[in-house]
């Protein structure tokens, strides 16, 4: 079957360590796929194989049908692949706005092209609609490195979002964030799944949050895929739950 | 920022230019002298603001961009080109040079980059001594002549000056246009995070190159100046010493902020001066401000006006 | 053949003392981070320190030395560390770059305006002889010099790796936040790195001084070629110093016989910037992972 | 706002502050001089020595009544041994309006010093030995010693008569070096004297066994030396070492005193020529000599002597013309000769030639159980 996005296979060890063992896995177009496992299964080092940080060491990759196995992040970025970060990601010194914008700026015009346009590169509309959405109107003009954390993640999210990526993956986007700004993000993601039609994986720990997001969920334990499917199925899979139990 | 100080940024700033402009006429030669000097390194000291403030990369080695530049536009001023060529030859050759150098800072970060091009330095350094034939080796190049533009002679010191401070700014109000450019906003991002800058597709490869050799060729330009101001070009004004004082410069004004270079030049080339007063003792109470002033103030002179604003 | 021994020979020697000074460079880098521009002055300030206690206060060298490693210690360990380091280290490498060139603009200048910009002599610890090997000439201070900074080096690398002090100094460069989970006093073993990169700028000086003889700018050479000799041997590990020392000091001595006096530098620079693009751990180092 | 306004603020006042230097009002009785002399950097060795031998001559001077009576009062500028700093101390100092600028001695900050006391008609004393400096008819330009192309023939002449038929020449990489090494050279050509290696070496090298086993593998008849004085003791004692026994020769360094105490015995058995020297055989630079080391507490090298000539030339020029006068004390000096039987401050007798350049006795010496011995007075080359 090939969908937006084909893994066949891929297989990750650091020495005798399989970290990703023999992982396939397909999203559709406009699919939400959820990603869950316990510490240490595999979750982030897939996700890094997959976005070009790390080389598989055997396995493909199939985005739009097309090879991209172990592609530098770069080039993932400009074939409409975008990411969110576990841990803090934003330009620190730069304000919320120049975050999104500085997001978006490189899939537009060729570098001579760009020296010589507005200094807002022609996004500054774009980025104010995505500052408007994630509430962020009242910090825009700050520092993004001087927000809360939560805010933060809320720009690094947004920044993900601005080049409308066909492919995002998002790994923990609830870590760290305030339990009353979750409801906020998910009803953001599912907005802009059904306005951009972008497909997503997301890597989540927060149970409820993934099966109200996802219409499919992956959970993996030591390197493998435990099992694939509807979240109500997920969540009723005996060894889903010995696994999780079992930690 | 106040809505009134906002309103006063531009008639303060072009009256600061119209004083800095025509203040030379007032000042005698030592005045006007020291003032170019001080202008020519403001140049070099916006590029290397550029690559170390702006984009993150750490460069010791612009000192010998400046020799680089010096040395091209005083052997072309030998050759009797115009001086409306030399300064875009000596500003070119320094941006594929810059270009070079960027390579290493494509493999290496930090404090590497900053060895590696300290190891440049040294080895142009070694070059401009040793191959005499081009360079005149250990005694340089003497009797550069002021340039001449459209028939007019810049050889008074003042008019020489004011030629200088003109390029100064325009290379600023170049500079100012190029970090309010989607590349300026590259550039920090490729500060700030370059992991974060590839994954949303900012080039870290292209963005450090061009760092490096717009750096390179603002240094460029200020040793085209700077061979025609002092009239003689020597290895030993090009030293790892010299680029170190640049980088001092950039750093104690305050890295990444626009006007930063333009402090920090007062600061090496007029606080030794201002210090003289001590005698014997001037330059060893020069390096101890600068430690103090680091302990002190860690992100620069301007910083201050961040605590200001923030108590 | 004796002309290529005789080089091979001195050069290890002049590159052991290139080594003892790059030696306390890898340390406080190991320890904190810390890249010092002042190393050559943290060199020459002990022995003009020594210089003064035998010639003002006519002391005998033991005793100078010894008053001169409790100076070294407290003002280029501790006072170092607590009044410039212990502030900047937060603020990433450049600001603390520039206060160490700072400090080794002030110390150069104070030391000139104190002593006088002249050349100094400075006595000997080995005695003046000359040994005739089958034809190769060498003296008792060559050869003193030589083992005294590889048994230094290798004590260094022993202190790192086989005590309990030394481990905890490691663990707390490698991580310090796991560091002080497990316990150690990450501060405290900080401060031990700073001390014995002091207490061997003392023996350095006291080691290199009677060759290269006293003077305020000896500083100069000495830490340029002390900061090759630490980057090509590896940042981060103090058997690395001693391979870069000599490395450097031999190819100098071959490139400016054999090659090319005028660009005898180059060689070694050519290397030192090899090195740092292809292998930045330098040859005996590990690499340094990056961060993500 | 605040950052921009600090910022003019700030540059503004550095203009004030040195304008206002410029203009401070002078006592009529006294004579101005400026020093622009390397007090740092890679000349200070030299640079500071001068210092001395000028501060020692001016406070003589000042105590004996001054010149014309008036006092001296002097003021040094330190020029960081850096071309562009060297010029803006010379353009300050011809702000103030000085009688005579003393300094500099490395040759990139004399030239561009001299070409700002030239513009002036300010005359220069300085202590550079290149032998460039003078042949670009500057007309203010004065040599404090011999210059190189007056020492350089003395010394082949020496190797000529002692039977010296080929030589290594070792010289260090700076301007000092590298301006004695093309004079050298063209005066071995013109005698035959053949160079059998030609040996740079770098300022601050440590070791000299690359140098030495490519000298003595030459196979010369002897090594001219011609470094700064560590080196030239680091050198000798490479040389010791390696137990080399043919002749090792200099000019005024490789000689002087201050190698023979940092060389030792490795010191024993260098030769050269020497054109001051605190040990020559005459009272007056005894007399000097031992006054300099009881003020300051080491020998003078021929820098100090330098700076102190330079300034009871200065002294008897101007009292010959009876009056202050730039444009006539440069005129006067230009081809005159002045006794040091009527001018003792000069030390020794001194000539100048159209150039500037000067010409006085010197000395052959060779350095036997660590004293200098002077085994020959050579007269003054006698062209003036």
């Amino acid at each position: 079957m090939t969908g937006l996005l084909d893994v066949t296979d891929i297989h990750k060890s650091y020495g005798a360590i399989r970290a990703v063992d023999g992982v396939s896995f397909n999203v559709a177009a406009g699919e939400i796929l959820g990603v869950i496992g316990p510490n240490g299964s595999g979750k982030t080092t897939l996700f890094n194989t997959i976005l070009g940080q790390v080389a598989p060491s055997s396995g493909k990759v199939l985005f739009e049908g097309e090879d991209i196995t172990g592609l530098p992040p770069l080039r993932l970025a400009r074939r409409g692949i975008g990411r969110t970060f576990q841990s803090l990601q934003v330009f620190g010194k730069l304000s919320v706005r120049d975050n999104l914008i500085a997001a978006g700026q490189e899939f537009l015009d060729t570098p001579a092209r760009r020296l010589f346009s507005k200094p807002d590169a022609g996004l500054g509309q774009r980025a104010d609609e995505m500052i408007a959405l994630f509430k962020l109107g009242h910090v825009a003009k700050l520092a993004a490195g001087s927000l809360s954390y939560g805010q933060q993640k809320l720009v690094d999210i947004a920044m993900a979002f601005i080049p409308a990526p066909r492919l995002v993956l998002l790994d923990e986007p609830c870590a760290g964030v305030n339990p009353a700004l979750i409801e906020d993000l998910l009803a953001l993601l599912l907005q802009l799944n059904s306005q951009q039609g972008g497909s997503f994986i997301v890597i989540e720990h927060n149970m409820d949050f993934i099966m109200r997001l996802c219409g499919r969920v992956m959970c993996m334990a030591q390197g493998a895929i435990l099992a694939i499917g509807p979240g109500e199925a997920i969540r009723a899979n005996p060894a889903v739950l010995e696994a999780y139990l079992g930690d | 920022m106040t809505g009134l100080g906002k309103s006063l940024r531009w008639p303060v700033l072009i009256l600061a230019i119209i004083a800095l402009a025509v203040l030379p006429t007032s000042l005698k030669s030592y005045g006007v002298y020291i003032l170019t000097l001080w202008a020519v390194y403001v140049i070099a000291g916006m590029g290397l603001n550029l690559t170390v403030g702006y984009a993150g990369q750490i460069s010791l080695g612009q000192a010998a961009f400046l020799g680089i530049g010096a040395y091209t536009a005083g052997l072309m001023a030998k050759l009797g080109f115009s001086y409306l060529l030399i300064v875009p030859a000596s500003a070119s050759i320094c941006f594929l040079v810059g270009l070079g150098l960027g390579f290493p800072a494509l493999r290496v970060q930090h404090h590497y980059l900053a060895f590696a091009t300290l190891g440049f330095n040294m080895l142009c350094f070694l070059v401009f001594r040793n191959e005499e034939w081009l360079t005149g080796g250990t005694f340089g190049m003497n009797d550069i002549a002021r340039p001449v533009l459209f028939g007019w002679h810049f050889s008074r010191a003042a008019d020489f000056y004011q030629l200088t401070f003109g390029i100064t700014v325009v290379l600023a109000v170049l500079m100012a246009l190029l970090l309010r450019s989607p590349w300026g906003r590259a550039f920090a991002a490729l500060r700030d995070n370059p992991i974060r800058a590839e994954s949303v597709g900012i080039s870290t490869t292209f963005y450090t190159l061009m760092a490096f050799a717009i750096g390179a060729a603002y240094a460029g330009v200020a040793g085209a100046l700077f061979a025609p101001l002092v009239g003689f070009i020597e290895p030993a004004s090009f030293t790892v010493t010299n680029s170190l004082a640049m980088l001092l410069m950039v750093i104690v004004g305050g890295q990444g902020r626009f006007f930063g270079p333009a402090l920090g030049a007062v600061i090496v080339v007029l606080l030794p001066e201002w210090l003289r007063f001590a005698a014997d003792w001037y330059l060893a109470v020069f390096g101890f401000m600068i430690v103090v002033m680091m302990v002190w103030m860690p992100g620069g002179l301007l910083s201050l006006a961040d605590r200001w604003k923030r108590p | 053949m004796t002309d290529l021994l005789q080089l091979l020979l001195s050069g290890v020697s002049t590159g052991a003392c290139y080594a003892l000074a790059a030696l306390g460079f890898t340390l406080l880098w190991q320890a904190s981070g810390t890249i010092n521009f002042a190393l050559g002055e943290m060199v020459m300030l002990p022995a003009f320190m020594m210089l003064f206690f035998l010639n003002v206060a006519s002391l005998p060298l033991a005793v100078a030395f010894l008053l001169t490693l409790v100076a070294s210690l407290l003002v280029l360990g501790g006072m170092f560390k607590l009044l410039v380091v212990d502030p900047l280290i937060r603020h990433g490498v450049i600001p603390l770059v520039i206060a160490t060139l700072g400090l080794s603009i002030g110390f150069k200048n104070l030391t000139r305006v104190a002593y006088s910009a002249q050349v100094f002599t400075f006595p000997s610890i080995f005695p003046d002889r000359l040994i005739d090997i089958f034809g190769l000439r060498v003296t008792v201070a060559e050869i003193g010099t030589a083992v005294l900074a590889c048994g230094v080096a290798l004590g260094v690398q022993f202190f790192l790796n086989r005590t309990l002090t030394g481990r905890a100094m490691q663990a707390v460069a490698q991580n310090r936040d796991a560091a002080r989970v497990l316990g150690i006093n990450a501060n405290r073993m900080v401060m031990y790195a700073f001390l014995v990169n002091a207490a061997l700028a003392a023996l350095t000086a006291l080691l290199v001084t009677p060759v290269y003889l006293a003077k305020f700018d000896m500083g100069d050479t000495l830490g340029t070629k002390a900061f090759y000799a630490a980057i090509i041997g590896g940042f981060n590990n103090s058997r690395g110093a001693l391979l870069g020392g000599v490395l450097v000091g031999v190819l100098e001595n071959l490139v400016g016989a054999y090659i090319s006096p005028s660009y005898k530098e180059g060689v070694a620079l050519l290397l030192f910037l090899l090195v740092i693009v292809f292998m930045p751990q330098g040859l005996l180092g590990k690499p340094e992972e990056r961060r993500v | 706002m605040i950052k921009r306004r600090t910022t003019l603020k700030l540059a503004t006042s550095a203009l004030a502050v040195p304008a206002l230097g410029i203009t401070g009002a002078r006592a009529a009785d006294t004579v101005k001089m400026i020093d622009d002399v390397e007090l740092s950097g890679p000349g200070v060795t030299s640079g500071s020595m001068w210092k001395n031998g000028v501060d020692m001559a001016i406070k003589e001077i000042n105590a004996g009544g001054g010149i014309l009576g008036r006092q001296i009062e002097v003021s040094h500028q330190d020029n960081q041994s850096q071309a562009q700093i060297a010029k803006a101390v010379a353009t300050k100092a011809i702000d103030d309006e000085p009688y005579v600028i003393l300094g500099p001695i490395f040759s990139g900050d004399v030239n561009v010093s001299s070409a700002v006391a030239e513009t002036a008609e300010t005359p220069m004393f300085m202590g550079g030995e290149a032998a460039n400096l003078t042949q670009q008819g500057k007309k203010y330009l004065f040599r404090s010693s011999l210059s190189q192309s007056a020492a350089m023939p003395k010394v082949a002449n020496y190797m000529q008569k002692v039977g010296i038929k080929s030589v290594v020449i070792v010289w260090i990489s700076n301007d000092f070096g590298k301006g004695g090494h093309d004079t050298m050279l063209k005066e071995l050509n013109a005698r035959g004297i053949k160079v059998l290696a030609d040996i740079p070496t770098e300022p601050g090298q440590m070791d000299y066994t690359s140098v030495v086993v490519n000298a003595v593998k030459a196979g010369a008849d002897a090594i001219f030396s011609y470094k700064n004085e560590e080196e030239s003791a680091r050198f000798l004692i490479a040389l010791r070492k390696y137990g080399y026994d043919k002749p090792v020769i200099g000019e005024t360094v490789l000689v002087s005193q201050r190698v023979i105490e940092l060389a030792g015995t490795a010191a024993n058995g260098a030769r050269g020529h020497v054109g001051l020297t605190v040990d020559a055989p005459n009272p007056l630079v005894l007399a000097f000599g031992a006054k300099f080391k009881a003020i300051y507490g080491y020998a003078s090298d021929h820098n100090g002597i330098k700076g102190y000539t330079s300034i009871y030339l200065i002294k008897a020029v101007t009292e010959k013309l009876g009056k202050f006068d730039r444009k006539a004390l440069a005129a006067a000096i230009h081809g005159g000769s002045f006794s040091a039987k009527q001018y003792p401050g000069l030390l020794l007798d001194v000539a100048f030639d159209a150039a500037g350049d000067l010409d006085r006795e010197s000395y052959l010496v060779e350095v036997r159980d660590g004293k200098q011995v002077i085994t020959e007075t050579l007269p003054p080359l006698g062209k003036v």
